[in-house]
């Protein structure tokens, strides 16, 4: 009944040998934490871990290594594509400036625990393996491996009432929304009788008007995994916990997990709606959840960024932010649902990802580098006059601010550039135009920030230098620079990223 | 369609010599302001003199020439692309002529951050001349919006210390002026971003040559109704930067606030490149929904020829008038475009060309005032000349070529204009007629503030002592006007290059626009 | 008759349903913050429910197996979950969710 | 000879070398040197003028076109056929021109010498001068249109620039402005009144480059066709009998300039319809559209109705500018351009009929105003203006050769008068300043050195004044044999020929009304010389006055001999005795060469006594009625018009000018000031700047964000704009808040409102179809 057991040959460990590298990093260290007195080198050694796993996904998105031409793993649990390999650098990276620019603000906030990092390490892993699933179980289980240590990443600064109480919200909602992707898993199984998705797109795709019970179980499924996605990647309106969050949360953690709950989200959304279910509505060509995606993106963009012009704390407007972004990595993936145009949609929302990430991190590392060790001086009338007192942390943040807004040289308008694009391509006319239009209003809060830190001044009291975090502000920047100026680095990195199984 | 790769273009030297000073400011150690100074000015005069270079490599019988291709994204059919044609090298001369100018004007008026600031300017080089010999969409786009950033700073940080009453809440002026330029810049170009897009996926490349190849040999159509949607998708950035009455709204704010050499680049050169936009890129790719809306905006640039003249006579502070003054003049430019002939394109290229020179030097003349006494009011004047002979011979040549006096350089281009309206197929003789009002009215608003400030008895003990130009004690100033005043002459009296060179390039455009303007016709 | 014909698989669905409806409801109106998470238990468990009946319907073992896991990660969550409590209880003296308002806006 | 002629560009750089060297070296020399170089380049530009002249007789009257070295070409862009070269004609219209130009000018500059000796900014009133020059000689030498206009231009920023010189003068006016203002603003008024008939000039250049596609009067090696002066010389009428000429010949139009072409076009008797851009009109339309635009031009800059109103204020400038700008040569370049142009006017009716009205209106009308004036410069200044007027009803009766006459001898008489003017002025002050030196304490009032009413008796003081004077004042008003009385007679001649011969109505109107303007040139004149030099002086400043140095009175010897024997020039025939003296025509001849239009009045005997009668009586009624008694009492009593109760309130309208700047400003400039300052801070600041860019865009926006924000920051709120709009939505929000229990149910009920959203989403995708989106 069962087939012989695999060799390594069949589980084709190397394809998956970043996640499993750090997986087992985090391990050892989970132990070896109790031994190392002095937390500088928990970090340290995380870095390390984290680094090396790096180095090896990085020459694997090179083709530096030969993996086979099938590109699966454990048995077609794993798809060690181009895809995966872009959201693993990006996942990594995320990993290792989180790590930078946490230390002195763990240090200096008295929170210098060794398993932060570990925890840190873990929910990388999940956000890699979310990107690399290739079966609704797996989908599941990395999405809580990502989640579960962000829960506690953000209850760690306890007993602070905030940083409590936004673990707590956190997960509370998302457990809730958990649920709503099991049950909607398993009403997708119900429909398909697999949990794979290179089995549930052959149904998705064949599945005929008059099955009338498959198919509603197969849309309600989706529905309900795009509600338990979406509220991952803090999608309208499955967004009220990531104001909150990310304001309660200590500022490295919202900065980590800003980046990184997006890139797992978003890698597993594509993963699923565009190679798992594109359904093909009724007398139509594209996918049935385009236009709910549409819809949410729609909803996204416009409440982001108008909730985001009114705010005053600045973790808060970028959490608002971060909201907005999602938006427009939503218009890639409402375009994937449209024949041909799934793969250029899928590696715009990579390269959006790719600058989003650096470009956040970075915003949340300069907000990190104000705020004051009881954790206020986030407001924006502690930047004012910042670009007098510390003029490169100012330059630093009007760098990122420009890339949020989408100014060009900056990795912000590549993306944009990318997605709209690809909008353009689906046919998604007005969704890219209200697209363009928000980022327009963006313009206003972004903008407002550079002219507190520039134009005002103010005699807020800002921390001292801080060296690591300063060296990950100066990565971030360089990347939301060098992404900007020579976008084909993306470019080539995207190119082979293909997911779509509607031509 | 695929580009070959060539070898290095003296554009791109011209396009990225600034970037050395930027690179030199950002990261040299120790640099005293007056170091700061005299790197940005070798700086732009050797971009001046890689442009002049240019210039003299130039071949009218060609059209687009010393083009540099380089794969950039080739996934998307991006290039690094950049040349220079007869319309866009002197839009290019003009910028980087106008550089110097406008560093010599914040020689002593800049005195906080001066490092910042110069890199600024210099990164305000790049980002214009890119804009005008980008041959690629994308990099247009880029070029085009980055354009904004160093001018939000320069009125931001270095604008006037005004206050102004913001209904009920006393606001920096200059920082309202700052995000306003800002949003309403950007506001215009994201319409632009879209159809940028929209014409790159349909075209599949963003290449301008190929697309514009595309398009004569009939391969890339669109219907009349997209036709129209894109045009005006590039038309409203354009218009907005221009500025096309009534979009002129933030002008006067950005103008009066920033400080003088925002001011001379931002009248010199940034409102090009909205013109530029209008010629290189709506009558290249949209002739019929151009010739459509051309009596259209031919009638708004007719309303803000006289709307802005008319506007800036009443203005009692000189800077006011004259910013409003450039509403007027662009309005001249903008009619010349959209008459559609030879005579009207050369001469509204040919008058961006006066505007910047023209308008730069009286922006800068007021600079120094403001540096001399600290106010712009008209009133706080009078008399001048008989204090400041010097500067006021200046400021009379100046002023003549802005009022487009025969001889000087403003005339040739708002007569070559006109020439070119009058016989328009697409605008009616009245326009003409009532674009040459507007002359009358640029004496009247010109006469006014000249007579204000220059003539006239000296009445305030303040005026008495105010200093006049020479060359040991400001010799930045003068040098200044100096360059201004013999462009002024050599294009008033000797056009003739200046025309030579763009004919080529005009030539062709107007070629393609005659051929559908008679089948528009019948 | 009723014993010995076989249960329709609609039945475990609906089932599921209800639970998966009724966890919601609990979630949506209980304040303390234990029984809020009974109820997200409640709906994962509903939807255990589901995945058992359908795995025996399609004769897979999948379903299954992602039973066990759900089980696996309802009480990683579980650990998490109480130890949040606990924190919270020990600042707040108050287990209710309402008391959590620190952020507005 | 020919090499002679392409000299020409000499008479435009040798002022302009003058000038640049006065510019740049001029405060080193001194006002000697200065004086000197100035005299100097106007002089030999006199020279390279009578070069000309004598090359363009050996060259058989043929025009010349010469091209200036260095500059190749101007305006050009072959793709539109636009091509507008710098490029210099000579013939005899030119070479007149720079003859009157030249030799006045140089007297005049000669003259400045000694009038401006002292004032501080001596160089730079040469600078101007020589400048003026420059531009003047650019004006006449154009070959093509435009070439004219900067000319035209330029002598208008001269005479900007020379009104306004002593723009810093403090002196303040009883109405509370200061001199200098006035100047500065009378110099404004004269470039923006001269702005308005450029408008016209401009658009009858495009109207002129559209139709026949150049703006060249004449291409390089072409001749005007028609010119007639072998015709000219059998003193016959024959221009009917040209067009049959003209039109029988082949002509090459692509290669002829458009005076050519038009000349060949309208003699040939057909229709011709040009059509360019959106105008589709018959040819004989477009003729009558640019010659009636020329006019407007003309109107501007030679001071006719209804521009004149800067000139009588343009005497604010130094007396020279006066009489070289405002007299003799800047004020006729109007006439000069119609007469230029006479091929057009010729063939347009209409305008012609318009020209004509216009002018002889005008000459009357400013005859009038003359006589009510009390500044001696303003007389003369009225007086131009009526003279301008004789010049322009002379090109609209076709008198071309008359015109231009008319022209020549004016400038030898008015700038006489002017100059002679000057020397009064400069006696007064001197005579002020002599006895205001004397006697300190009394002098509070303010001196006018220019006001009749406190000159009188200065014909002891200043006896060449007053000989020079006369003999100026002879001249205008056309006693025989001055020079005004043949080139007048030749005005009124020619009048009477078009009604008499043509049957044209404006004939007979303009012989109306110019030998009305005669007479009344005759009285204010003589009116005139009662009050300056007759009688007893009337202030203490012209007890003092003393008569000026030599180099001050010897241009007004000249020009007094000039205008004695001008009008020799152009002798009419038959006459005994002079016409065998100085031959008949000599001048029109001379002009018919390149006007093609030209021809040689009639002299008829009866006209020429009726209008020497008319001066004589007007002459002899002012005499009896400022007579010396009277005179010297007039500044106390006032004028004798206007203490007789039959022609004080005629006195009083000439006196207030007719009221013509009154109602300018009444209709024209303040309605345009409250209407730019209505735009400026209502539509475009109040309305476009605050309201609708704030209110309407920015602040909607605003408030939306605030809205769905729900609960604004309160620190925002409180720095906020619009603290009252935003209370509410936020109030809304706390309510609904008090009512629901707490937030993370709220968050999770929005969770599941969300799946809602999604499953009607996804399993209804026709809902998008009912809703219509």
């Amino acid at each position: 009944m069962f087939p012989a057991p695999p060799t390594f040959e069949d589980l084709n460990v190397w394809a998956a040998l970043p996640v499993i590298i750090l997986s087992l990093w985090a391990s050892v260290l989970l132990v070896a934490d109790r031994f190392i007195n002095n937390k500088f080198y928990v970090a340290a050694y995380s870095l390390l871990g984290v680094g090396i796993s790096l180095v090896i996904a990085l020459f694997q998105a090179g083709d530096l290594f030969d993996i086979g031409e099938s590109g699966t793993a454990f048995e077609g649990m794993f798809m060690a594509d181009q895809f995966t390999y872009v959201v693993n650098i990006v996942a990594l990276i995320s990993a290792a400036i989180g790590i930078l620019i946490s230390y002195e603000y763990l240090e200096r906030t008295k929170l210098d625990r060794g398993e932060y990092y570990i925890l840190l390490m873990f929910s990388a892993a999940g956000a890699m393996l979310m990107g690399s699933s290739n079966n609704l179980s797996m989908i599941f289980i990395s999405l809580e491996l990502l989640s579960i240590p962000l829960y506690i990443l953000s209850g760690i600064r306890r007993p602070q009432e905030e940083s409590e109480e936004s673990a707590m919200k956190y997960f509370l909602l998302g457990a809730f929304s958990s649920s709503f992707l099991v049950y909607g898993i398993a009403l997708v199984f119900g429909a398909a009788g697999s949990l794979d998705l290179g089995e549930i797109v052959v149904v998705a795709q064949t599945i005929s008007e008059q099955e009338a019970t498959q198919r509603y179980l197969l849309l309600i499924g989706a529905g309900l995994i795009t509600v338990g996605l979406g509220f991952k990647v803090a999608a309208v309106p499955f967004h009220m916990w990531t104001p909150d969050v990310y304001q309660g949360a200590p500022t490295p953690v919202t900065a980590y997990m800003s980046s990184v709950a997006k890139v797992g989200g978003f890698a597993a959304f594509l993963r699923v709606l565009v190679t798992g279910l594109p359904i093909i509505a009724e007398g139509g060509d594209a996918a049935v959840w385009v236009d709910t995606l549409q819809i949410l993106a729609a909803l996204t963009l416009l409440l982001g960024n108008l909730v985001a012009i009114m705010q005053y704390d600045l973790k808060r407007l970028l959490a608002y932010s971060s909201i907005a972004h999602a938006g427009y990595i939503l218009i890639a993936l409402a375009a994937g649902g449209v024949p041909g145009v799934g793969d250029s949609a899928a590696q715009a929302a990579l390269v959006y990802l790719a600058a989003y990430a650096f470009t956040n991190i970075g915003a949340f590392a300069v907000v990190a580098a104000i705020e004051k060790d009881d954790s206020t001086g986030t407001t924006m009338d502690d930047i004012k006059g910042l670009a007098v007192k510390r003029p490169w942390l100012a330059g630093a943040m009007s760098v990122f601010m420009f890339s949020l807004t989408g100014i060009p040289l900056t990795a912000g308008f590549i993306g944009k550039f990318w997605v709209f694009r690809a909008a353009m391509d689906a046919g998604l006319e007005p969704l890219a135009v209200l697209g363009v239009l928000t980022s327009a209003i963006s313009a206003f809060y972004y903008v407002r920030v550079v002219w507190n830190m520039y134009f005002e001044t103010g005699d807020a009291v800002v921390p001292e230098r801080q060296q690591y975090l300063t060296s990950g502000l100066v990565i971030t920047a360089a990347g939301t620079l060098i992404l900007g100026l020579l976008p084909f680095i993306l470019e080539n990195l995207v190119r082979d990223a293909s997911l779509a199984i509607l031509r | 369609m695929q580009l070959e790769n060539t070898g290095v273009s003296i554009v791109s030297a011209v396009l990225f010599s600034p970037l050395v000073g930027v690179l030199v400011l950002l990261f040299w150690p120790r640099l005293t302001d007056k170091q700061v100074r005299i790197a940005t000015l070798i700086n732009t005069l050797v971009t001046f003199a890689f442009s002049l270079l240019m210039l003299s490599q130039f071949d009218s019988s060609k059209g687009m020439q010393m083009e540099q291709v380089d794969e950039w994204i080739a996934g998307l059919g991006i290039y690094y692309h950049v040349g220079v044609d007869g319309i866009s090298i002197w839009l290019v001369m003009l910028t980087t002529f106008i550089m110097p100018i406008a560093v010599l004007a914040s020689w002593t008026g800049i005195e906080e951050k001066v490092r910042l600031f110069h890199g600024f300017l210099l990164l305000l080089e790049v980002a214009m001349v890119g804009v005008f010999v980008s041959l690629d969409l994308f990099l247009f786009y880029i070029f085009w919006e980055v354009s904004l950033v160093p001018m939000y700073f320069m009125i931001g940080m270095w604008g006037s210390k005004d206050k102004v009453d913001f209904f009920g809440r006393e606001m920096e002026a200059r920082i309202y002026a700052a995000v306003k330029f800002f949003l309403y810049t950007v506001a215009g170009s994201i319409l632009m971003l879209l159809a940028i897009l929209y014409v790159g996926n349909k075209a599949e490349t963003f290449d301008f040559m190929l697309i514009r190849d595309l398009m004569r040999s009939g391969q890339l159509v669109f219907t009349e109704e997209t036709e129209r949607l894109l045009f005006v998708g590039f038309f409203i950035a354009f218009a907005i930067k221009v500025p096309v009455w009534p979009l002129h709204s933030w002008l006067p704010d950005a103008h009066v606030q920033a400080p003088t050499a925002g001011s001379i680049i931002l009248a010199g050169v940034l409102l090009k490149l909205g013109t530029y936009g209008l010629v290189r890129y709506n009558l290249e790719f949209f002739p019929n929904a151009a010739i459509d809306f051309a009596p259209y905006i031919g009638a708004l640039a007719v309303i803000g020829i006289i709307y802005g003249a008319w506007v800036s006579y009443a203005q009692t502070d000189v800077k006011k008038l004259v910013a409003y003054s450039s509403v007027s003049h662009l309005g001249f430019v903008v009619l010349g475009i959209f008459a559609m002939n030879s005579a009207g394109i050369q001469g509204a290229v040919l008058q961006m060309v006066n505007h910047g020179v023209s308008t730069g030097g009286l922006f800068l003349l007021v600079g120094m005032l403001y540096e001399r006494r600290h106010t712009k009011a008209i009133n706080a004047f009078g008399g001048l000349w008989k204090i400041m002979p010097i500067y006021s011979g200046f400021a009379l040549v100046i002023a003549l070529s802005s009022m487009g006096l025969p001889g000087l350089n403003g005339f040739v281009g708002e007569f070559t204009i006109l020439v070119g309206s009058a016989g328009s197929d697409t605008l009616d003789i009245w326009y003409t007629v009532l674009a040459t009002i507007g002359i009358i009215l640029a004496a009247v608003y010109i006469l006014f503030m000249f007579n204000k400030v220059f003539m006239g008895p000296v009445t305030k003990q303040e005026n008495q002592e105010l200093e006049d130009l020479t060359w040991g004690g400001n010799w930045y100033e003068l040098s200044a006007l100096v360059a201004l005043t013999v462009v002024i002459f050599v294009i008033g009296l000797y056009p003739k290059p200046f025309f030579e060179l763009m004919d080529g390039a005009v030539g062709d455009l107007v070629a393609q626009l005659d051929a559908t303007l008679q089948v528009a016709m019948k | 008759m009723l014993e010995s014909s076989p249960v329709a698989i609609e039945l475990y669905v609906l089932l599921s349903a209800v639970l998966f409806v009724m966890g919601t409801l609990g979630v949506l109106l209980r304040r303390n913050a234990i029984l809020i998470f009974m109820s997200i238990e409640l709906m994962l468990n509903s939807a255990n429910l589901a995945l058992v009946a359908f795995a025996r319907q399609w004769n897979t073992i999948d379903g299954h197996l992602m039973v066990f896991f759900v089980i696996t990660v309802a009480a990683a969550e579980v650990a998490v979950g109480l130890a949040l409590i606990v924190a919270i209880y020990r600042t707040k003296k108050s287990i209710s969710i309402d008391d959590l308002h620190k952020f507005e806006g | 000879m020919e090499n002679v002629l392409t000299a020409v560009p000499l008479v435009v750089f040798i002022p302009l070398a003058g000038m640049l060297i006065n510019l740049f070296f001029g405060k080193y020399f001194g006002e000697f040197g200065v004086g000197f170089i100035g005299v100097t380049a106007s002089g030999l530009a006199f020279v390279v003028a009578a070069l000309l002249w004598a090359g363009l007789r050996d060259n058989n009257f043929e025009a010349v076109v010469v091209n200036p070295p260095l500059f190749d070409g101007w305006i050009s862009i072959p793709s539109a056929n636009l091509e507008i070269p710098w490029q210099f004609r000579v013939d005899t219209l030119s070479v007149t021109m720079m003859l009157v130009v030249s030799g006045v000018g140089t007297l005049i500059h000669l003259y400045a010498v000694g009038y401006m000796h002292g004032d501080p900014r001596f160089p730079r009133f040469f600078v101007y001068l020589n400048l003026f020059l420059v531009f003047m000689m650019t004006l006449v030498t154009g070959n093509n249109i435009l070439m004219m206009f900067v000319g035209w231009e330029g002598v208008g920023l001269c005479s900007y620039l020379l009104i306004g010189f002593w723009f810093d003068k403090s002196r303040v006016f009883p109405d509370g402005v200061s001199e200098g203002w006035k100047n500065s603003n009378a110099a404004r008024k004269a470039m923006i009144v001269n702005r308005i008939g450029d408008f016209g000039v401009l658009l009858a250049i495009f109207l002129t480059f559209w139709t026949f596609g150049t703006l060249d009067f004449y291409k390089p090696d072409e001749q005007p066709i028609g010119g007639h002066a072998e015709e000219a010389e059998e003193h016959a009428l024959v221009i009917a009998s040209t067009d049959e000429v003209i039109a029988e010949e082949e002509h090459d139009l692509s290669n002829m300039g458009f005076l050519n072409q038009a000349q060949v076009l309208l003699s040939d008797g057909e229709e011709h319809q040009v059509k360019f851009g959106s105008v589709d009109l018959s040819l004989k339309a477009i003729v009558t559209l640019i010659t009636l635009l020329m006019l407007l031009g003309a109107a501007g800059k030679s001071a006719q109705i209804p521009l004149f109103v800067w000139l009588p204020d343009a005497m604010a400038g130094p007396t020279p500018v006066s009489a070289l700008i405002h007299a003799a040569t800047m004020v006729t370049a109007g006439v000069y351009m119609m007469v230029r142009a006479n091929v057009l006017f010729h063939h347009a009716e209409v305008s012609s009929f318009i020209v004509t009205v216009i002018g002889a209106t005008t000459a009357i009308m400013a005859g009038f105003i003359a006589v009510g004036q009390w500044d001696v410069k303003k007389v003369l200044a009225y007086s131009t203006v009526s003279q301008l007027g004789f010049m322009v009803a002379a090109v609209g009766l076709g008198a071309y050769a008359a015109a231009i006459f008319h022209l020549v001898t004016h400038a030898f008489f008015k700038a006489l008068l002017f100059l002679a003017s000057g020397s009064i002025i400069h006696g007064m002050e001197h005579g002020h300043h002599h006895s205001h030196d004397s006697h300190h304490a009394h002098h509070e009032e303010e001196f006018d050195p220019q006001d009749m009413r406190t000159m009188g008796g200065l014909r002891r003081k200043m006896p060449i004044t007053y000989w020079t004077y006369v003999i100026g004042t002879f001249a205008l008003a056309g006693i025989f044999p001055f020079a005004g009385f043949w080139s007048k007679d030749e005005i009124l001649a020619d009048s009477f020929r078009v009604f008499w011969d043509e049957g044209e109505l404006k004939g007979i109107f303009a012989l109306m009304l110019l030998i009305t303007a005669a007479g009344f040139t005759a009285f204010y004149m003589w009116r005139q010389v009662s009050l300056v030099f007759y009688g007893e002086p009337r202030h203490e400043a012209g007890e003092h006055a003393s008569e000026s140095s030599l180099l001050m009175t010897l241009p007004l010897m000249i020009l007094a001999v000039l205008s004695i024997f001008g009008g020799f020039l152009n002798t009419p025939s038959d006459l005994p005795l002079l016409t065998d003296l100085f031959g008949a025509h000599k001048f029109t001849d001379w002009l018919g060469h390149s006007v093609v239009n030209a021809h040689a009045g009639e002299f008829l005997w009866w006209l020429a006594l009726g209008a020497l009668g008319v001066a004589v009586f007007a002459i002899f009624a002012a005499r009896q009625l400022y007579a010396d008694e009277t005179t010297s009492t007039v500044r106390i009593t006032g004028d004798p018009l206007a203490r007789n109760p039959q022609t004080s309130q005629a006195f009083a309208l000439a006196n207030a000018k007719l009221l013509w700047d009154e109602m300018y400003f009444k209709y024209l400039e303040n309605p345009f000031n409250v209407a730019s300052r209505f735009l400026a801070d209502r539509v475009d600041w109040q309305f476009w700047h605050d309201f609708f860019h704030h209110n309407i865009v920015y602040l909607p926006f605003d408030q939306g964000a605030k809205g769905i924000s729900g609960n604004v920051d309160k620190v925002v709120i409180d720095k906020g704009i619009m603290m009252v709009f935003a209370r509410g939505p936020w109030e809304i929000a706390r309510r609904v808040r008090r009512v629901q229990t707490g937030f993370v149910r709220i968050y999770a009920l929005t969770i599941l409102l969300g799946t809602v959203l999604v499953m009607i989403a996804i399993l209804f995708p026709d809902i998008r179809d009912i809703l219509g989106i």
